[in-house]
């Protein structure tokens, strides 16, 4: 395998992590805090591209550039409104019931979006590709790139990371967040409030979701069931990585995104495995996942 | 078990009720009060962008055949199932519509997979089913069927079409890559072009195979390698989401630019692609039908189906929506055949699949006819570039060559793929075809 | 112990109505084939969630259980449905061995991922070894002959229909016994307890695992029935999706007994067959409607419902 | 002659700063009931649980009749004999009385039938009396979830019990049972010990409880085991009194 498709898999790989660590990372925050595994992840992710979309096709007449807000707005939109709602009205009323049923509600939601989606907008592929449009192309060894996936995609997924790391080091909420996703019971107990932290960690998850959405739109069409695959494949980083782990996430997200981009240049038929495979490997040798913390119950 | 149990038994009593009230057996002689036609198409999932025109098609031509009289003087109505639901739903909605609705006939279906699984269904329970829009040859070359035809041609005469229009149009090229989506129509439609290609220009190098996965987000990384690779010519005969999302940043990167692009069944996205899709890229319509087709476009029927189309769904009619007439005309051809051979009295079905058997109609281009030994249908092929015209806001198709079915079409009894083997390399030299410009 | 009176007759009922029913109406003898198949897969969901664990993968026993016989009857040729129901199950079961020895040692949603990423990986590889699987399409099923008579479309389906009831009465009479035996029981308590089971010497892994590869055993039964109900066998049937569903039926129907397996799966298939005929657009929008309505006023599931309705707590 | 059952030799454990347990030495004798006393958190539950193998000490060894256990796990351990009661009970709450005493002795018996009934087993008579001895036959068919704390503890001490063990190691057996019932507890629990020849070690913050009901007294506090002897004698040391016991 020679330098070039070592440097171009590196190029095609980022972009991808990016995208994977913006959602797999919003899942994780979720499972840290509230226990819970979204299964209808991949439907805010889904519902962030569309609605991005919308608004880009909505704004892009008045002035191209104020497509990338769009995205922003969307993500954030989606991320309150159908994260909101669906903590506080669907999953707050079953905290108190069993792990599964409190999966299956999310399963449940993730069936009526993935469903809803349709009838809002339609099963014919949309496509808003402006932003990508309006940032030049960057030649790698002679290989055209645009600079929105190898620069812009990279740039706020590392951003996000360090955003997050300060938010939930250096901020009261954020530290609030971070006792909660460390010993639930000792935090409650020392009287945190935590109806309002696992709404407000719900929808900073969702946010996150709905911005992967929100930022691939631009590279891809959409079309109905696009969620469906992101969600597993979040699942297997999220996991891998190790649950509530922000920086294992961004790790995990790394390593599956290169491995991917480099099967593909090497044996492109296996690319669908290769984030199940890292996974079971992972938690075959550490089973709480690369970064997960193992603790003891005491009796 | 109790409630749904009886729940279902209440549910389905009705149904008993309604199935016998409703049910017009359409044995011999006794003309039925509607003709009803069950429709098997993509309502849900990626494949909606065939299936959700084609039912707007359905409905449309209905009322319009209706407004004429309907079929043989008995009104038709149509029903559909959701291919989308996923095979199991499909099989058991498919099954309520032949034995409780009792239909007449069946139009079914899109996917070959759907194919596949329907038309030994159809076989089972008697049910004549015109495989309307499916393009795998294999279903039929397989097995010999008695109730199922193809109202259009099959994947063999269209790829064979694309690549003797590469052929005749760019003939000196040395490498060649294919990015088709990984199902059995990306495999396939694969299998028969570097099969026909190998036959003819041995000295091609396929450089790339790639099969990213169906409804794949992305396809960066296949763009970069492809172009590292830089291959003379790239063959896609992926469709939908894949095709606008795999041309829109093919484009974005040069890839478009660099090298000569083959969308072996383009013509359902170009609307949707709009400025997107460059001038010069060689689209395949799936058959003798272009809502701008050059032997048609000035027949007014045509025109005013066109516009009605455009009207009712806001943008003009593809391939699928085609299809879809040609299963009703194939239908309406039948029955009325079977009633003259029947001496003007309603034919049992039996008749009518007698009457099918060779039988000749005319879809909205050149005339279609369904070959008595394996019931294919065979179908002109229209392949052309893509062009700015003043007039549209996306591309349209310029340079059309239409190829005749007979020499492109596998004959009877044979597989296609050791069918062209067999080709003469100088095959494509030997097809004569008239080549139309836009609005010429 | 009234309840349990009541459950019996809801079996002797639900056997009649789908012995007798589709006679009246023949489209309805494989829909409940496939409604009883699929019980016996949502049995070993319910196995599974005696022990709190959740698989979001078994779709892959059923996966593994169609291509068996989809497999044998590509590469070996036509075979007895005989051999099948006892080949697909069997194979299943190893395939749960296997997989089990290592999701065991997993609890909670490890456990649950791990399935997901197995069932992921059986299903990338069915779509992408395109040659050997015929990818996304399946293969098809041919329909065998049983005990050496092949049948005629028509009776067929009856055949495959009194057959599939016949095993759904035993296995579920199996899983009850199996539930209510010190195995059993065992697996409850690592739902919970497991720390006090290890401290009466007993391995929550072992106990464990016997329950999943009993319920990977009932998965590949139900695929095996259900390939041949629907001539088919494709990826999906070891899609994500798919082991959704089958946790979705197990938490519809209840998971306090075997019954409820049938009662969800009689529910989930009627509501889609119906929801995708008449408002093809919505099925899955009223499915997931109807999963939040019981997850929150009946979690015990539509057994749950009946028992508490007419017996007071369910048994 | 009676034999040392458990010996403990220099176990060594810390969690982060804590130092549980720095070197600790200590054996239990067959036919005794030893107390371990002392303060909170000075690490004798952590003994108990590095006797059992549910933690690995970082130095030392625990043997059993003269066999190195320290690396088994708490089934393997069981399953030679030694059981364990917990200073919160661990039962299968969602499961009767009956049905959690049934699936002890199954395990003790190994019969792992999936098709026997559990409540049919030939054990179930052994298990009736048991719940009788402890007197808790009334709650035999509630489910553990409804049982008072103190009815719980005397549940767990059954499950230990039905293992027929050579040793129980109880963890503050009459914690969280009403003062008036801990004697009738007791008594009952020690005749019982006594009637089927089982060794016991109790960790005990009563007094009163150790006093009359242990045959040696172990004192641990900063990790180390500070005195052993005959309840009398350690009850009435002035250091033990002023630094364990507080007056």
């Amino acid at each position: 395998m020679d330098s070039t498709i070592v440097i171009l898999a590196i190029c095609d790989g980022l972009s991808y992590a990016a995208l994977v660590f913006l959602v797999s990372v919003g899942l994780s925050l979720i499972f840290g805090v509230l226990r819970i595994v979204n299964v209808a992840h991949g439907s805010l992710y889904a519902y962030g591209a569309y609605t991005a979309a919308t608004l880009s096709l909505l704004v892009a007449p008045v002035s191209p550039w104020l497509t990338f807000p769009a995205l922003l707005v969307a993500s954030i939109l989606v991320g309150t409104v159908v994260g909101g709602l669906m903590e506080r009205f669907l999953l707050r009323p079953v905290y108190h019931l069993e792990e599964v049923l409190q999966l299956l509600i999310t399963f449940a939601v993730f069936m009526i979006m993935d469903n809803l989606q349709r009838m809002i907008w339609g099963v014919q592929p949309i496509f808003a590709a402006e932003p990508v449009k309006l940032l030049p192309n960057i030649s790698v060894l002679g290989v055209n790139y645009t600079s929105y996936q190898v620069l812009v995609l990279p740039l706020v997924a590392v951003a996000t990371l360090f955003g997050l790391r300060y938010f939930l080091r250096y901020t009261l909420s954020g530290a609030i967040i971070m006792a909660v996703t460390e010993d639930r019971e000792a935090a409650t107990a020392i009287g945190i409030d935590a109806k309002r932290v696992f709404l407000v960690t719900f929808i900073i998850g969702a946010s996150l979701a709905a911005l992967g959405g929100a930022l691939a739109s631009p590279t891809t069409s959409l079309v109905p069931g696009m969620g469906t695959d992101m969600i597993v494949l979040s699942f297997a980083v999220a996991a891998t990585a190790g649950l509530g782990q922000i920086e294992g996430a961004a790790v995990t997200a790394l390593v599956i995104g290169l491995a991917r981009a480099f099967i593909i240049y090497i044996q492109p038929e296996l690319e669908v495995l290769v984030p199940y495979l890292i996974m079971m490997i992972v938690l075959l040798i550490r089973p709480m996942g690369l970064f997960g913390v193992n603790n003891v119950r005491k009796i | 078990m109790i409630q749904p149990i009886t729940a279902l038994a209440r549910m389905s009593a009705a149904a008993a009720l309604a199935a016998t009230l409703l049910a017009f057996p359409a044995q011999a002689q006794d003309k039925p009060k509607e003709l009803k036609i069950g429709i098997a198409t993509f309502l849900s999932g990626p494949a909606s962008v065939f299936g959700v025109p084609a039912k707007a098609a359905a409905e449309m031509i209905a009322e319009d055949l209706n407004k004429k009289g309907g079929i043989g003087g008995v009104p038709v109505s149509v029903s559909f199932i959701d291919e989308g639901a996923g095979g199991e739903a499909l099989v058991s909605n498919y099954r309520r519509m032949v034995q409780d609705d009792k239909v007449d006939v069946t139009f079914a279906a899109i996917s070959s997979g759907s194919c596949g699984q329907l038309a030994p269904l159809a076989e089972d329970l008697k049910m004549l089913n015109l495989m309307w829009d499916c393009g795998a040859s294999s279903i039929l070359e397989a097995k010999k069927y008695r109730y199922n035809f193809r109202s259009q041609a099959n994947g063999t005469p269209e790829m064979l079409a694309v690549l003797a229009y590469l052929l005749k149009t760019k003939p000196d090229f040395k490498t060649i890559a294919v990015v088709n989506q990984d199902y059995a129509w990306g495999r396939e439609s694969w299998e028969i072009f570097s099969t026909a290609l190998k036959v003819m220009k041995p000295d091609v190098k396929v450089v790339a195979e790639l099969f990213p996965k169906f409804g794949a987000p992305d396809f960066s990384t296949e763009i970069s390698r492809l172009l590292a690779l830089k291959p003379d010519v790239v063959l896609t005969t992926s469709w939908g989401g894949d095709l606008d999302t795999l041309v829109r940043q093919a484009g974005q990167r040069g890839l478009l630019q660099q090298s000569a692009f083959v969308l072996g069944i383009g013509e359902s996205s170009m609307q949707r692609l709009g400025k997107d899709l460059p001038d010069g890229l060689i689209i395949g319509a799936r058959g003798d039908h272009w809502f701008l087709h050059p032997e048609m476009k000035n027949d007014p029927a045509f025109k005013a189906f066109n516009e009605a189309f455009k009207a009712k769904t806001g943008s003009w009619p593809i391939y699928s929506v085609y299809h879809m007439q040609q299963a009703f005309s194939a239908y309406q051809g039948a029955v009325e055949k079977a009633m003259k051979a029947n001496g003007g009295k309603w034919p049992s079905r039996e008749q009518v699949i007698d009457a099918a058997e060779g039988l000749e109609f005319k879809g909205w281009g050149r005339g279609v006819s369904l070959r008595p030994e394996d019931h294919q249908g065979l179908e002109a092929q229209i392949v052309g570039v893509s062009k700015t015209a003043p007039g549209y806001d996306f591309k349209v198709l310029d340079d059309m060559m239409i190829f005749e079915p007979k020499a492109i079409t596998t004959p009877a009894g044979q597989k296609s793929v050791d069918w062209l083997k067999t080709l003469p390399p100088d095959f494509v030299a030997k097809l004569n075809v008239q080549t139309f410009k836009h609005g010429g | 112990m009234s309840a349990r009176l009541l459950s019996r007759w809801a079996i002797v009922l639900g056997v009649a109505v789908a012995a007798i029913f589709p006679l009246v109406l023949p489209s309805w003898a494989t829909l409940i084939t496939l409604i009883l198949a699929k019980g016996i897969v949502v049995l070993g969901i319910i196995i599974l969630l005696q022990a709190g664990q959740v698989s979001f993968g078994h779709a892959m026993f059923y996966g593994v259980g169609a291509y068996t016989v989809a497999f044998w009857e590509r590469y070996v040729g036509a075979a007895d449905l005989m051999l099948f129901l006892l080949l697909g199950p069997v194979i299943a079961m190893l395939f749960g061995l296997l997989i089990g020895l290592f999701v065991v040692r997993y609890r909670e949603i490890f456990f649950g991922m791990l399935n997901l990423a197995f069932s992921m990986v059986l299903w990338s590889l069915l779509e992408k070894l395109y040659h050997y699987t015929n990818g996304a399409d399946g293969i098809r099923v041919a329909r065998p002959a049983l005990a050496g008579i092949s049948f005629s479309p028509e009776a067929f389906q009856y055949v495959l229909l009194y057959l599939t009831l016949a095993l759904v009465l035993v296995v579920s009479y199996a899983v009850q016994r199996y539930l209510d035996s010190p195995l059993g029981h065992m697996l409850r308590a690592i739902k919970s307890n497991e720390t006090r089971l290890e401290y009466l010497g007993i391995s929550a892994r072992r106990i464990l695992l016997i329950g999943y590869v009993a319920s990977a055993f009932l998965g590949g039964l139900g695929g095996v029935l259900v390939a041949i109900a629907q001539q088919i066998a494709t990826p999906e049937f070891a899609y994500w999706t798919k082991s959704g569903e089958f946790v979705f039926i197990a938490i519809l129907g209840g998971t306090a007994n075997a019954f409820g397996a049938f009662a969800g799966a009689a529910v989930f298939e009627t509501v889609r067959f119906f929801a995708s005929a008449q408002l093809a657009n919505a099925w899955q929008l009223i499915l997931g409607v109807v999963l939040i309505v019981i997850i929150m006023f009946a979690p015990n599931g539509l057994i749950g419902l009946l028992n508490r309705r007419k017996a007071g707590a369910p048994s | 002659m009676s034999r040392v059952l458990i010996s403990a030799r220099g176990l060594k454990i810390r969690f982060g700063g804590v130092i549980a347990a720095d070197g600790i030495d200590l054996d239990v004798i067959e036919g005794e009931n030893l107390a371990i006393i002392g303060p909170n958190g000075a690490g004798k539950t952590t003994f108990l649980n590095m006797a059992t193998g549910y933690l690995r000490p970082q130095a030392g060894t625990v043997s059993y009749l003269g066999r190195d256990i320290t690396a088994l796990p708490p089934r393997t351990i069981t399953k030679l004999g030694i059981a364990r009661a917990f200073q919160i009970p661990q039962l299968f709450l969602d499961q009767t009385v009956m049905e959690n005493m049934m699936i002890a002795a199954a395990a003790q018996a190994g019969s792992m039938s999936a098709f026997r009934h559990l409540l049919d087993l030939p054990q179930r008579k052994e298990v009736e009396d048991l719940l009788d001895l402890v007197g808790i036959s009334a709650y035999a068919n509630r489910k553990a979830f409804e049982l008072p704390e103190g009815q719980r503890k005397l549940v767990d001490i059954a499950l230990a019990l039905a293992l027929k063990p050579t040793v129980l190691l109880m963890d503050e057996p009459t914690s969280g049972v009403a003062s008036a019932e801990k004697l009738g507890l007791m008594d009952i629990l020690t005749a019982a010990l006594a009637r089927q020849k089982v060794s016991s070690v109790f960790v005990e913050h009563d007094m009163d409880m150790v006093e009359r009901y242990a045959h040696r007294v172990a004192v641990w506090s900063s990790g180390k085991i500070q005195v052993v002897g005959p309840p009398a004698e350690i009850l009435n040391n002035a250091e033990v009194r002023e630094r364990v016991i507080g007056i």
